[in-house]
């Protein structure tokens, strides 16, 4: 299937939306101007995202030059089905959470409100442009300024812990990201003098096997959003910040971009075929399995239902990076649909966290017992939630996990498929306890005697939306699957 | 008119500071926008410049009408002319912005301190333009003078560090005297382009008149520039000046030595024989090695503002130094360009502590508590340099390093590539520490205080800005930090691949 | 070493410079004082002028003043160089100018700490730094 | 400190002696230097600009613009003088010296005491660190500083035949002020020849130098190039003298500068930079 390249300057214009955004929300006087304007913002991002959709569906890829900064490199655009799903996925999220960071912020009267709409806003642009990177140049340039962006926004609360997980916030990023990306980005650049991803990669035969090995390994781990041990403590720490920021950019966003990139890395850079032929994608799916086991296992010791919640992320991630490393077509399918699936499970169970404090105060799992009565709504959406993360029938995760399992079989690694099995059944045991004693628990036990009111409505509506929609995808994962079949032909020609 | 340009970009500054030193006397209110006129004048006549050269070559000129090697003759070539417009560029935009400065520090002798300002931003442009070895002495000693006088006014130990300037100074610029007295006798003329022409000559190529000519003059150098181990100078010299003076001297001195390194290494001392004949480079970029990491390391340790730039600078000296002797094209392009880019870089990093002391009256780190919500545009721009110099794209300093990294894997010298990512590594520790305490802590509170999830800011500070003849400037800067970065692509293929003679691989 | 010895007889005009230099750049390494200082640094910058003038000199020949009339033929071997003599007249303005420099502050040092003695300032540089 | 700072100079010593040895000997004419470039000087120092003195050709015409820049340095060195130095008079002067005329008596008046008037026939104001009052030095002077100031103006004016220019008789100028001032005190020098005329005349000196390399500009030809200069001067173009003459004109130029800046430095060098009480 040729894909022609259709050239528009719609990329541009969908990165720079939320960027101009900026400036607007800035001048805006009273607090509900400013909201509107944010979601004005949040809903054009996504109708010019989906503009896209069905060029994109047709085969064809959408490409844009902005600058020609390095003779043979310029900071470029390339829309392809696989940009065009995680770009979808996040701006879709955006305008959802947008309405969610409404009705908590001002339920809880927190300070700073413009300064954190608009990093929210160049955080989404960054997103965006990543998805949309024709070359790991321009690829860098957003992963960076996304670190940055984010960065006030983990440490909103100003205070001294908001201080200390800031800074491990930012040891890990952009540490990782210049001591490991930079190097082996300019390296790469050096001996092949070209970034831009290609098909089945442009390395050709420039390296011999221990260096492709070495260059692997930095840069899946210098991608340190993607949460792969042991650089992935900046993700329990960065749950210090207001939860729809952990809702949409550690469950959506941030790491996502990790995973992306790995991905783009992968499949766009080394190129399935040299990978194979150099037997190195085991290494990269024994990294992803070790940090599923482990993450898995530490989430159920977690009392905090957000590092909790955290620490699944971690997993879930790693299910993404094992399912790109086994490069059989199945299992890329898998992976990319789960970035689908487990961004719409995880907001959700981060909208009913964040739902939960907003209405009682409580954090902690061992003090949530019965609350299921007193907030039914939050609690059933909680529960959708869970399943789409588990991967169960009803709901969206399932399909991914099934072509994940589909995969490993078909590469004919069944290690992996252990690997697999076993963290699932790890899921159900560190979330379902918590469904179970929120609902069904003796009157003397239930720890919430007095009313608590629901929460306001501006947070309740997006948390159905969000698990209404997980269940919705396990019977009409359309535009996904087909994204996402295309970007496996793009990508491996299975 | 276009045919005397090179001359006029020097002439027209030298005439109106003698006009300003002596209206300072008569007339003293006509003396800024004397000062304004000439150096805006100069920057224009190098734009134009720049624009002739890019579009017909090197353009010659002869002083007094006495071809090459008789008399004196200016060159700009694709390596000066963008150069011209930075150090030009850099001197308009410091001027604005500290005009305030400069009225508070010296106002009773503002036409003084007018007339070295642009006798320093004429030894500045002269040796760039110049194409004569000893003018470009001359010129060197009129720069370090102005420099010496404009840094001599400032806080309490300002005249002793300008005095130990002096000294190492004087010491440098008379090696680079003897450097020049050796080729002279070994050759016989002092013109540049005649100089090389002798270079490639065998019997000069061996003897070691012309080496030990090559290891003085550069020593010279390196001593006005400040490289590591000659550096003691610096850090006391640009930090206890008045900011008006250290944000015009920072910027420019190292980075036109750097540049008067790179005319001499390749133009008097043609590549051949400084990297082919006598392998001088391997050892060379070692030093900037230790440059880069002492810098940044004693950077790291500084307590107040103002050192710890002064560091960056050293660090910044050591890219140059090291990209130059790697002595491929990757390496020597990284180097050109960064001087333009780390000129943008450490003006806006000057201008904006200048604009902090301005307010906060002290560059202590516990001083700076909370300035993002009191100097919200000064730390937006402080902000951006901080990017640049930690080399994150767009802004200009990530390509400048681009190539100096690669030309450093190119070389196959990967210490140097290993310690310029430790550098960027460290220049963000440097800078995020100032942002914690300029973010979280209050101003007047001990320590960041603890506050629970419901904490208001009832004392909402309000916003003490810099004044606005020192925001506007600094945010023009800031802005070319990333316009440079962006334009990086137009800037190496039009310019400065052409300045690279083809000797080199 | 013989070889040296005889180079040196016809080569003593660079010995001399050196030994001059070296002396200038001793006194300002290692003195205190300074004015000390000041002095090693004008010695230092006139052995360079030493240098320079020293290399034009022919043996036997007379001052670059040519024959007034203008048809006369020029020997231009038997008149010393003259460039040497012009560029060190420069070298010379500027080491006086220096010197001018240095000494100005020089005085403000003395008149800001009272004494010239630099290891005395950077004494009571240490302890105003203890104190505040 | 000292052993380190012996070390390095006893290195630096050998290193430069053992490569000094393959240098031209001492007085050789065939040395590179003395055959490329300088007979060309000397060669055309007649033809060119009709002045016998080739160093002051070199000086002021081929390698004009070289002395252009040094006497920016020397007016830079006034500058930074003034600029580091001076300072306003203090408004309570410290204790200040009398001498009662008629009995030869010194009085001291301390700070803030009543200062007899300025012209005050009776008290005559002396330096704190005066020198003895004598008379033979005081006359003597006076008489030397007529010719001490005839004979600059002839350095000057001869620099074209004889060794001598624009510096060597700037530098005299100036040294025949100073001497008035060293004979008699700084109050009365600064009355005869003010520091606004010093640092003025200054600026003048080198805007001669470079005005007239201005003007050939405007003239048409390169920068300092004094050929453009024969119309101005009444001579067909290509004349030799119009070299010559732009050549003396700098040369004033270069005097002025030099007078004045020497003097200026003095004044604040001497006084610390209150221009009360000097050497």
């Amino acid at each position: 299937m040729i894909t022609q390249t259709v050239f528009s300057s719609r990329p541009l214009v969908a990165v720079l939306i939320s960027l101009l955004a900026v400036p607007v929300l800035l001048s805006c006087r009273t607090k509900d101007i400013r909201e509107t304007w944010t979601f004005i913002a949040a809903t054009l991002k996504f109708l010019v995202v989906a503009s896209m959709l069905p060029l994109i569906l047709a085969g064809n890829e959408i490409r844009f030059t902005v600058f020609d900064v390095l003779p043979g490199l310029p900071i470029a655009f390339r829309v392809d089905a696989f940009g065009m799903m995680f770009a979808l996925v996040s701006s879709f999220l955006w305008i959802i959470t947008s309405a969610y960071s409404i009705g908590y912020m001002r339920s809880l009267h927190e300070h700073g409100q413009t300064r954190y709409y608009c990093y929210f806003a160049l955080s989404l642009s960054a997103t965006v442009g990543v998805a949309f990177s024709a070359n790991l140049l321009t690829l860098y340039l957003f992963y960076e300024m996304l670190s940055l962006a984010t960065y006030p926004l983990v440490t909103h609360h100003q205070d001294q812990e908001a201080k200390s997980s800031g800074r491990t916030y930012l040891f890990y990023i952009l540490g990782a990201s210049i001591a490991l990306v930079l190097p082996a980005m300019l390296f790469i650049y050096a001996k092949t003098g070209t970034l831009d991803f290609a098909a089945h990669g442009f390395m050709g035969g420039a390296f011999s096997k221990s260096t492709l090995l070495v260059l692997v390994l930095m840069l899946v781990f210098g991608f340190a959003k993607a949460g792969i041990m042991p650089l992935h403590s900046w993700l329990p720490a960065a749950m210090v910040a207001p939860t729809p920021v952990s809702a949409l950019l550690h469950a959506v966003a941030v790491v996502k971009v990790g995973v992306f990139c790995v991905a783009r890395v992968i499949t766009g850079v080394f190129g399935s075929d040299l990978l194979l032929s150099f037997n190195l994608n085991t290494v990269v799916c024994t990294i992803a399995s070790v940090t599923i086991i482990a993450a898995s296992l530490i989430a159920l010791s977690q009392d905090g239902l957000k590092r909790r919640l955290a620490f699944s992320t971690i997993g879930q991630l790693s299910y993404i990076v094992l399912g790109v490393a086994l490069l059989s077509p199945y299992a890329v399918t898998g992976a990319m649909l789960h970035i689908v699936m487990h961004a719409f499970g995880k907001i959700t169970l981060f909208f009913c966290a964040g739902a939960i404090y907003a209405a009682s105060g409580v954090k902690n799992i061992s003090q949530m017992v019965g609350i299921g009565r007193r907030m039914p709504y939050t609690m059933t959406a909680f529960l959708i939630g869970v399943l789409s993360v588990i991967g169960l029938p009803p709901c969206g995760g399932f399909i991914s996990k099934w072509y994940l399992v589909l995969g490993t079989l078909q590469a004919d690694k069944p290690v992996f498929l252990a690997v697999l099995l076993v963290s699932s059944l790890l899921n159900a045991a560190y979330f379902l306890p918590i469904v179970y004693k929120a609902f069904f628990c003796t009157d003397e036990e239930a720890q919430f005697k007095k009313k608590v009111d629901e929460v306001p409505i501006w947070c309740l509506v997006p948390l159905c939306i969000t698990a209404s929609i997980s269940v919705i995808l396990f019977f009409v994962p359309q535009p996904f699957l087909k994204l996402a079949q295309m970007g496996v032909q793009a990508f491996i020609g299975g | 008119m276009i045919r005397h340009l090179p001359a006029l970009l020097v002439i027209v500054p030298l005439l109106t500071a003698l006009t300003v030193s002596a209206l300072s006397w008569v007339a003293p209110r006509l003396c800024l926008p004397l000062t304004f006129g000439c150096i805006g004048a100069s920057l224009a006549s190098s734009i134009g410049i720049l624009v002739e050269v890019i579009k017909s070559g090197p353009v010659v000129y002869t002083m007094g009408g006495w071809s090459a090697p008789v008399g004196i003759v200016y060159v700009i070539d694709y390596l000066s002319a963008p150069v011209l417009v930075v150090v030009t560029a850099v001197a308009l935009i410091n001027l604005i912005a500290s005009s305030k400065q400069i009225d508070r520090d010296f106002s009773d002798k503002k036409g003084t301190f007018y007339t070295l300002y642009i006798l320093f931003v004429t030894g500045m442009v002269g040796i760039v333009a110049t194409g004569d070895a000893f003018n470009l002495y001359v010129l060197l000693e009129i720069a370090a003078l102005t420099g010496y006088s404009l840094i001599g006014i400032g806080h309490e130990r300002a005249p002793l560090s300008s005095l130990n300037y002096l000294f190492i100074g004087t010491i440098g610029a008379s090696f680079y005297l003897l450097g020049v007295g050796y080729l002279y006798i070994a050759t016989g003329s002092l013109n540049m382009a005649d100089l090389a022409r002798f270079m490639a000559m065998p019997e000069h190529g061996t003897s070691t008149m012309v080496m030990f000519a090559f290891i003085i003059c550069m020593t010279g150098l390196f001593i006005k520039m400040g490289l590591f181990p000659l550096h003691g100078w610096l850090p006391n010299a640009y930090s206890y000046a008045s900011p008006a003076s250290s944000a015009l001297v920072a910027p420019l001195t190292t980075k036109v030595m750097i540049y008067a390194m790179i005319r001499v290494g390749l133009y008097v001392f043609t590549p051949a024989y400084v990297f082919g004949r006598l392998q001088v480079g391997g050892a060379m970029v070692w030093i900037a090695v230790a440059a880069i990491v002492f810098g940044s390391l004693l950077a790291l340790a500084q307590k107040s503002l103002f050192k710890m730039l002064t560091y960056i600078v050293i660090a910044e000296v050591g890219y140059m130094v090291g990209g130059f002797f790697l002595g491929n094209r990757m390496g020597i392009t990284g180097s050109a360009l960064h001087i333009i880019n780390d000129a943008a870089m450490t003006l806006c990093l000057f201008l904006a502590a200048g604009a902090i002391t301005y307010r906060t009256k002290s560059d202590d780190f516990k001083d700076l508590k909370g300035l993002f919500h009191q100097m919200p545009f000064t730390m937006t721009a402080f902000t951006v340099g901080a990017l640049a110099v930690i080399g994150v794209p767009p802004t200009c300093g990530f390509f400048s390093k681009w190539y100096l990294i690669i030309g450093g894997i190119q070389a196959g010298h990967y210490g140097y590539a290993a310690a310029l990512i430790f550098s960027s590594l460290v220049n963000a520790v440097l800078f995020f520490r100032i942002f914690e305490t300029a973010y979280f802590d209050q101003p007047g509170d001990g320590k960041g205080h603890h506050h629970g999830h419901h904490k208001h800011h009832k004392h909402k500070n309000k916003m003490v800005e810099a004044p606005v003849s020192m925001i506007v400037p600094l945010m023009i800067t800031a802005l070319g930090l990333i316009a440079l970065g962006i334009y990086t692509g137009d800037i190496v293929t039009h310019v400065i691949q052409a300045a690279i003679p083809g000797g080199i691989a | 070493m013989e070889q040296i010895f005889t180079a040196m007889g016809a080569k003593y005009n660079y010995v001399a410079y050196i030994i001059l230099m070296m002396v200038g750049l001793y006194a300002m390494i290692v003195k205190s004082n300074l004015v000390k200082k000041i002095i090693g640094m004008s010695i230092f910058q006139t052995s360079i002028i030493l240098f320079y003038v020293s290399t034009a000199y022919k043996t036997g020949k007379t001052i670059p003043i040519v024959p007034y009339d203008a048809h006369a033929a020029v020997q231009a071997a038997d008149f010393i160089n003259p460039l040497p003599h012009v560029l060190m007249l420069t070298a010379i303005v500027v080491s006086v100018a220096t010197l001018g420099v240095a000494l100005a502050l020089a005085m403000k040092i003395y008149r800001q700490y009272g004494t010239l003695e630099e290891d005395d300032i950077h004494e009571d540089l240490r302890s105003e730094e203890g104190k505040s | 400190m000292k052993i380190t700072g012996l070390l390095t100079v006893i290195i630096c010593g050998a290193l430069l002696t053992y490569y000094a040895m393959d240098f031209p000997d001492f007085g050789d004419g065939r040395s590179p230097a003395n055959t490329y470039l300088s007979p060309h000087f000397l060669e055309n120092t007649m033809h060119d600009a009709h002045v016998p003195n080739s160093v002051t050709t070199i000086l002021a015409d081929y390698r004009g613009y070289d002395t252009m820049y040094e006497t920016t340095v020397v007016l830079t060195a006034g500058l930074a003088c003034f600029f580091l130095l001076r300072r306003k008079e203090s408004t309570s002067p410290p204790a200040r010296f009398f001498r009662h005329v008629p009995t030869g008596l010194t009085l001291r008046i301390e700070e803030g005491g009543k200062l007899p008037a300025e012209n005050s026939k009776v008290f005559t104001r002396i330096d704190s660190l005066w020198a003895p009052d004598s008379l033979i030095i005081r006359n003597t002077c006076r008489l030397i500083i007529a010719f001490v100031q005839l004979f600059a103006l002839y350095v000057v004016a001869h620099g074209h035949y004889s060794p001598g220019g624009g510096f060597q008789g700037g530098v005299l100028l100036g040294s025949s002020i100073i001497l008035f001032s060293i004979s008699n005190d700084l109050r009365r020098t600064l009355k005869r020849f003010r520091e606004k005329t010093a640092a003025v005349l200054g600026a003048i000196g080198v805007l001669i130098y470079s005005g007239t390399g201005f003007v050939c500009l405007l003239m048409g030809a390169h920068f300092l190039n004094y050929e453009a200069l024969s119309p101005l001067l009444g001579l067909k173009t290509g004349d030799p003298m119009a070299r010559s003459h732009g050549i003396f004109s700098v040369e004033i130029g270069v005097a002025f500068a030099v007078m004045s800046v020497m003097i200026w430095i003095y004044y604040n060098l001497s006084s610390a930079g209150k221009h009360d009480e000097g050497l």
